[in-house]
């Protein structure tokens, strides 16, 4: 069980870096994608098997589709990539190197200072997610209905009501 | 069941109702009409809140819970209102009311969509003051500041989209902030649930799940923060409320940053009680708000953005009000919440009208307009006297009682700085009133005449509750003072 | 040195990767990928969170919330953001300079 | 009667109608300014009502109500008993005729409405600083007449409004040294009701105290060294208001409170420095008060001056600190009232008629003005202490008194007399007898319509009333004012008093028939006076103003403010241009520091992150 942790933990690690770091809009969503991908892995293996299909199946699905959408409306994707140019390549070697320094940093400090938060526990509610999420959590529920309406409404704002300056 | 225990259950209801009616009937020819609904259910929710304060206040009981219509057997409650949230529904449906009528104005035929962002927002606003899990609270911060980006963009002229952009890019920064502090609080708690959060969470010393407790709490400060507007994360705010369209602004400025921002840090220092650095960091943030709001106020030109700057600078009193801890602090607060509410809601439905009439907002080039339009005058120098302090209006009494609450909750030096920056505030607000509505009267206003409709009505209603409540403001302290509440 | 704080120190480092690229970024789709990139992070920790206490269901829950809200805010992001597109004809953070002082 | 005043004792409403009332009927007279005959009745009606509560009160056996709230000191505690019900009822008499004079005087002047309001709240302020009992409470009352009356002023000369700003100068000295001396009072007492301070001792800081409110007190009656505005206001003032203010509602309440720190409030012996203080006081404004109304061309300024050197006699009664002295205070401040409200009003008679006092203009009215010459010469004989007038019974016991407390004083209060009868018969000889003088462009004079000459002839009837009927008077005001059961009035039991003021008198006429005769007329009958050798260069400075303390005063601020004027640079400096430029730079500094870039938004959020941060990680560890 822990080495699949450590497995998904590294390739979430990796490409969330990755895709932080990449130059192209692209290849920064399909690398998201796979982040999404491994940490649904991680949420099954943890348990939440309900999570996880939604991880896997809006995140890695919905957001890129969202991008694909973006970058083909906005016509071609050259223009878009040839802004993140203006910041030069040299710099952008930076951000791996400073985040691998911070995680090692808080690795080591964890690590000395014997750090933990705890060990899973032992009883484990045997509460089903179904009656968690439309009993405990009916606020969010109705929540989420009215962020889809104004999801709804923004889309109907920007795509389909005029200009008006 | 009794009255009081069906007001709550209409605060998500109605405007629920409102949304599915709009969308049912075809929008583009009654944009009025459905306007005027939204209005209608904002009035509505104001009088019902009223009425709920009362109910509840006279019932003796601290609180009431229920839960949703797919709970209705269970009766666990999973929504609960007490007197503090009962309280600002009041004011959300005062400023929502005051949107409202100015978007009788203000909004073009074009713009269908307003109706239903509004009451989006609205139930967006309830939903947080309805919960009573932190969890939830995200969720309908997040439904507030969904409808917020949308609204300010909705004519999408550039510098609509720019603010939008502005805003949600700092409100993704916020809720990463939020949702970080969130996770750690979970880890730590097992629940969300306001029940399951006490200070006994940072008493672990040493312990590694103590130590994420006290880093979300900085987290959800700083997230809270930005969301309320208060130096230094307040950069986005002017930029937002001036771009915006002014019955958004209104929204904006009178209620939205109020409960997003400043209800969730009450909540927090409900919920942790005598976690002394909150105290003093809220004290610290109020302060240095309330300084950084004036001075940039002092040096705006265009009369939106110098409300908006002087909005960022009352954030500051609610803050230290909330800082001062005690019964009578948080009281403070609310009550300065309200007035400024009401206060700069007629400010901002002044600059509706200024933009109306005058097609600019831009106060250099404006000046003796007292003489064209003498009820947009009149109201502006009550809202001006009432936010600079001057008695007998209502922001006078609720900065005294913030005085007062700080003084005697030891804090005196922070009583000392707030007293001395109403000058500030007022020498922004005097030199507001001297360029537009005073002064020389420029000649290409000779023309101009008083603005009509629904932002004149706004503007009127803002002013009598102003006063009103100015007036009768030692009858509600006994009337508080009876109900055991000072 | 145990499995959850590896994971926690994994995730903070996501979620400063994602802030310092929702900063540093010029590229305003950019942003909602470093919002992303945190917010899976988060994801993670609300799993953890339910994992360490014995309640996962509850965690499912909030990730759940959490994952939907985060699309709608992407798209109302996305939405600004090609509206900007058609008014600039690009999507740099660069040109939002109107607003100031 | 005494059933109606019981009725109306039952609660709060009598006394506090006694200053509402008249307030009201202020604003009332005000709005009625162009219909005179209902202006007449209104006045008519709110000066009986005023008489009419005050005798409520006074035969009701007085009143004492505890409005119910309180705080810092101040406390609406008002008591009518004693003297302050007489005072009360002496009061709405006077006022009430001063207000029918006033009337009629401002027919067609369109500042008679204002005039009367502020004369009507000037008498609710007057009965409510009689009426209460507690110290900080009749400051109020004291300093809202200031206001009226520089109100009163400022109207009488707009351009050039020297009076007012003189008066509230001075007067203003005066209270604050009287607000100074209650502050210690209350102090040293450890509470502000006067019923209950019960004479403290006069030693320590209760001198202090004593002494500055006896100065306020006095200031307030206008002696030395706080008189130099009232011939200042002769100028610009008109006669109603002389009469009014200095005249008679200054006097009531300054020497009334006089009256009431000596006896009620501190303890003051005979013969102590405070008694010194007072006498000398008294002794000066006599002699500098006369010697300079001796000299006077214009009535007004004549008159004005007698109303300072009035104030002398009543302060060598107080000063005396003896019973007798109390009611000679008493009985010449209430007689003085009469006779130099009366004598202001022939003046407004002369002034209405013939546009001028100045009597190098105008003279020899006699004929053409019989009543109101009347008036003037019951008024003149009985400001001159003439036997058998209510002046001479006064004055009689002020000798006495002044007898008791040292010889000098004795001596300077009979020359004092000498030369108050030389100025009266001055003044008389040359306004009312003699070949009729008028100015130029006035054909003929007539007498004063009856609302001007009633009040006047009303006013010397209760002069010769209380001149011939002084046991009664005495027995009615003075002894329940006082508390006393001895009697002092009737015909004076030393016979050499009286025949040497019967010296006095006939010295004054001699020398009045020296100077006719020098001079060939009244006006000039004193001018060997003005001219003797010594006493030239005197009054020469004392008219240049050189003798005057306030013009000292005015100097000497000069000379200060020009040695502060780099202090008051310096100030101003910082707050003209420091404080504000720091604020207005700061302002900008932050104004062009937000330049619109969303990178910086985002930044100047994570600094407050890492600020956050900071401070929970100070406060924490």
């Amino acid at each position: 069980m822990n080495i699949a942790i450590y497995v998904c933990l590294g390739c979430m690690l990796v490409f969330g870096v990755f895709s932080a770091a990449s130059r192209k809009l692209i290849i920064s969503a399909v690398a998201l994608a796979v982040v999404s991908a491994a940490l649904g892995v991680l949420m099954y293996v943890l348990g939440a098997h309900t999570a996880a299909i939604f991880e896997v199946s809006v995140c890695s699905g919905l957001v890129t589709v969202i991008f694909i959408s973006a970058v083909s409306l906005s016509n071609g994707d050259k223009q878009i990539e040839a802004q993140d140019v203006a910041v030069p390549a040299r710099k952008r070697r930076f951000l791996p190197a400073i985040l691998i320094g911070a995680g090692a940093i808080l690795m080591i400090v964890a690590w000395l200072t014997g750090f933990s938060v705890g060990t899973p526990a032992a009883a484990v509610s045997g509460a089903n997610f179904n009656d968690v999420f439309w009993e405990t959590c009916q606020a969010d529920i109705f929540g989420q209905m009215v962020a889809l309406i104004a999801g709804a409404s923004a889309i109907v704002v920007f795509f389909k009501e005029s200009e008006n300056e | 069941m009794t009255v009081l225990q069906w007001i709550p259950h209409l605060f998500l209801a109605l405007p629920m109702l409102a949304l599915i009616v709009n969308n049912v009937i075809p929008r583009a020819r009654i944009r009025t009409t459905t306007i005027a609904m939204s209005a209608t259910v904002a009035g509505a929710q104001m009088l019902l809140a009223l009425a709920g304060v009362f109910l509840l206040v006279e019932s003796g009981e601290s609180a009431v819970r229920f839960g949703m219509i797919w709970d209705a057997g269970k009766n666990v409650g999973y929504f609960q209102t007490d007197l503090v949230s009962m309280f600002l529904l009041m004011c959300v449906g005062m400023v929502a009311l005051a949107s409202a009528l100015t978007a009788l104005t203000t909004i073009d035929d074009h713009r269908g969509s307003y109706t239903n962002l509004l009451m989006v927002m609205m139930l967006g606003l309830n939903g947080m003051l309805l919960v009573r899990d932190l969890f939830s609270l995200y969720v309908f911060l997040e439904v507030t500041g969904l409808a917020s980006f949308v609204m300010i963009g909705m004519y999408k002229s550039t510098r609509d989209l720019e603010g939008a952009f502005k805003y949600l890019a700092l409100s993704a920064l916020a809720t990463i902030f939020i949702l970080t502090g969130l996770s750690f609080l979970f880890i730590k708690a097992g629940s969300l649930a306001f029940d399951a959060l006490t200070p006994a969470l940072f008493s672990g010393a040493g312990d590694g799940s103590t130590l994420l407790c006290w880093a979300a709490l900085v987290l959800l400060i700083s997230g809270y923060s930005i969301k309320s507007g208060v130096a230094p994360f307040h950069s986005w705010l002017p930029d937002a409320y001036e771009s915006a369209d002014t019955a958004v602004s209104i929204m904006l400025s009178g209620i939205v940053t109020k409960i997003a921002g400043v209800y969730s840090l009450l909540t927090l220092t409900r919920l942790f009680d005598g976690i002394a650095p909150l105290k003093t960091v809220l004290a610290l943030l109020g302060m240095f708000t309330i300084l950084v709001g004036a001075l940039l106020a002092l040096a705006q030109k265009n009369f939106k953005r110098i409300a908006a700057y002087s909005s960022v600078s009352q954030m500051g009193y609610i803050l230290l009000g909330f800082a001062a801890g005690t019964n009578l602090g948080i009281l403070a607060g609310l009550l300065y919440l309200f007035s400024h509410s009401a206060a700069k809601s007629a400010f901002f439905t002044n600059a509706a009208a200024l933009e109306k009439q005058l097609g600019t907002l831009n106060i250099d080039e404006m000046g003796g307009l007292q003489k064209r339009m003498p009820i947009t005058s009149g109201s502006s120098v009550v809202a001006l006297l009432s936010t600079a302090g001057v008695p007998p209006f209502a922001g006078f009494w609720s900065k005294l009682m913030v005085l007062l609450a700080l003084w005697s909750a030891g804090l005196k030096g922070y009583a000392a700085f707030a007293l001395i920056a109403s000058i500030l505030t007022g020498a922004y607000f005097l030199r507001l009133q001297k360029k537009v509505f005073f002064g020389k009267p420029n000649p290409r206003w000779d023309a101009v005449v008083e603005i009509t409709g629904g932002i004149r009505v706004s503007e009127i209603l803002l002013t009598i509750v102003t006063v009103a409540v100015g007036l009768v403001f030692p009858l509600l302290l006994l009337y508080l003072q009876r109900a055991g509440l000072i | 040195m145990n499995v959850t704080t590896v994971m926690l120190v994994s995730g903070l480092i996501l979620i400063l990767a994602g802030c310092i690229e929702l900063i540093r970024t010029h590229h305003m789709l950019k942003i909602i990928i470093g919002l992303e990139l945190a917010i899976k992070a988060i994801s993670m920790f609300l799993t953890l969170g339910g994992w360490l206490n014995g309640n996962i269901a509850l965690a499912e829950a909030f990730v759940v919330t959490v994952i939907v809200l985060e699309v709608v805010v992407a798209t109302v992001l996305s939405g600004i953001a090609i509206s900007i597109y058609h008014k600039h004809g690009n999507m740099d953070i660069r040109n939002l300079r109107n607003l100031k002082g | 009667m005494t059933g109606v005043a019981n009725w109306l004792n039952q609660g709060a409403a009598l006394p506090l109608a006694l200053i509402g009332l008249p307030l009201l009927g202020g604003v009332i007279a005000w709005l009625l300014g162009k219909r005179y005959a209902l202006q007449v009745a209104a006045v008519l009606v709110f000066g009986l009502a005023n008489i009419f509560l005050s005798l409520a009160l006074f035969l009701g056996g007085g009143a004492d109500v505890t409005l119910p709230f309180a705080g810092y000191g101040f406390e609406g505690h008002f008591v009518a008993g004693g003297m302050s019900s007489v005072l009360l009822v002496f009061t709405s008499v006077v006022a009430f005729l001063l207000a029918r004079y006033s009337v009629s005087y401002f027919k067609g002047d369109t500042r008679g409405g204002v005039f009367l309001l502020f004369y009507f709240v000037s008498i609710g302020f007057v009965n409510g600083a009689l009426l209460s009992s507690n110290l900080p409470v009749m400051l109020v009352f004291w300093e809202g007449l200031l206001v009226c009356m520089g109100v009163l002023l400022l109207l009488g000369n707009l351009e050039k409004p020297r009076a007012a700003i003189k008066m509230l100068w001075i007067s203003g000295v005066a209270d604050l040294l009287l607000m100074l001396g209650v502050i210690v009072t209350i102090r040293v007492s450890g509470q502000s009701d006067i019923a209950a301070m019960g004479r403290l001792p006069v030693e320590g800081l209760g001198a202090y105290g004593c002494a500055l409110m006896l100065l306020g007190a006095m200031g307030k009656a206008g002696a030395m060294p706080f008189h130099s505005w009232i011939p200042l206001a002769a100028e610009d003032a008109s006669s109603p208001f002389l009469a009014v203010f200095p005249g008679s509602l200054e006097k009531i309440l300054g020497i009334g409170l006089s009256i009431q720190i000596v006896t009620r409030i501190y303890d003051v012996r005979p013969g102590s420095a405070m008694s010194t203080l007072v006498l000398v006081i008294g002794a000066v404004t006599l002699l500098f008060g006369v010697s300079m109304a001796l000299i006077q061309k214009d009535m007004k300024r004549l008159l004005s001056y007698h109303a300072i050197s009035q104030v002398g006699y009543m302060l060598l009664g107080v000063g005396s600190c003896l019973p007798v002295g109390m009611v000679a205070a008493l009985f010449h401040m209430m007689n003085n009232a009469l006779y130099k409200s009366g004598l202001f009003l022939t003046a407004g008679a002369i002034e209405r008629r013939t546009g001028t006092t100045d009597l190098r203009h105008v003279g020899g009215l006699g004929r053409a003005m019989p009543v109101t010459m009347t008036c003037f010469v019951i008024f003149g004989l009985s400001i001159s202490g003439f036997p058998g007038f209510n002046g001479f019974f006064s004055k009689e016991l002020v000798f006495d008194a002044a007898l008791e407390s040292g010889v000098v004083y004795y001596i300077v209060a009979l020359v004092g007399a000498v030369m108050t009868a030389i100025s009266f018969l001055k003044l008389g000889g040359a306004a009312f007898f003699g070949t009729l003088r008028l100015p130029r462009g006035i054909k003929q004079v007539r007498e004063v319509r009856a609302g001007m000459y009633l009040p006047a002839v009303v006013l010397a009837a209760l002069c010769v009333f209380f001149g011939a009927g002084n046991r009664l008077v005495d027995q009615w005001l003075f002894q329940p004012a006082l508390g006393l059961t001895e009697s002092f009035a009737g015909w004076p039991e030393n016979w050499v008093l009286v025949a040497l003021s019967v010296a006095a008198l006939l010295l004054a006429l001699a020398d009045h028939l020296y100077g006719r005769k020098k001079t060939g007329g009244a006006l000039g009958s004193a001018d060997h006076i003005h001219h003797a050798p010594g006493l030239r260069q005197a009054y020469a400075l004392a008219e240049t103003g050189k003798l005057d303390p306030y013009n000292w005063l005015v100097a000497a601020v000069g000379g200060f403010s020009r040695v502060c004027q780099w202090v008051e640079n310096g100030v101003s400096w910082v707050y003209d241009k420091g404080v504000p430029g720091l604020i207005g730079g700061a302002s900008k500094l932050l104004h062009r520091g937000v330049n619109g870039s969303l990178t910086r938004y985002l930044l100047l959020a994570v600094a407050g992150f890492a600020g956050v941060l900071i401070l929970f990680l100070l406060i924490l560890l």
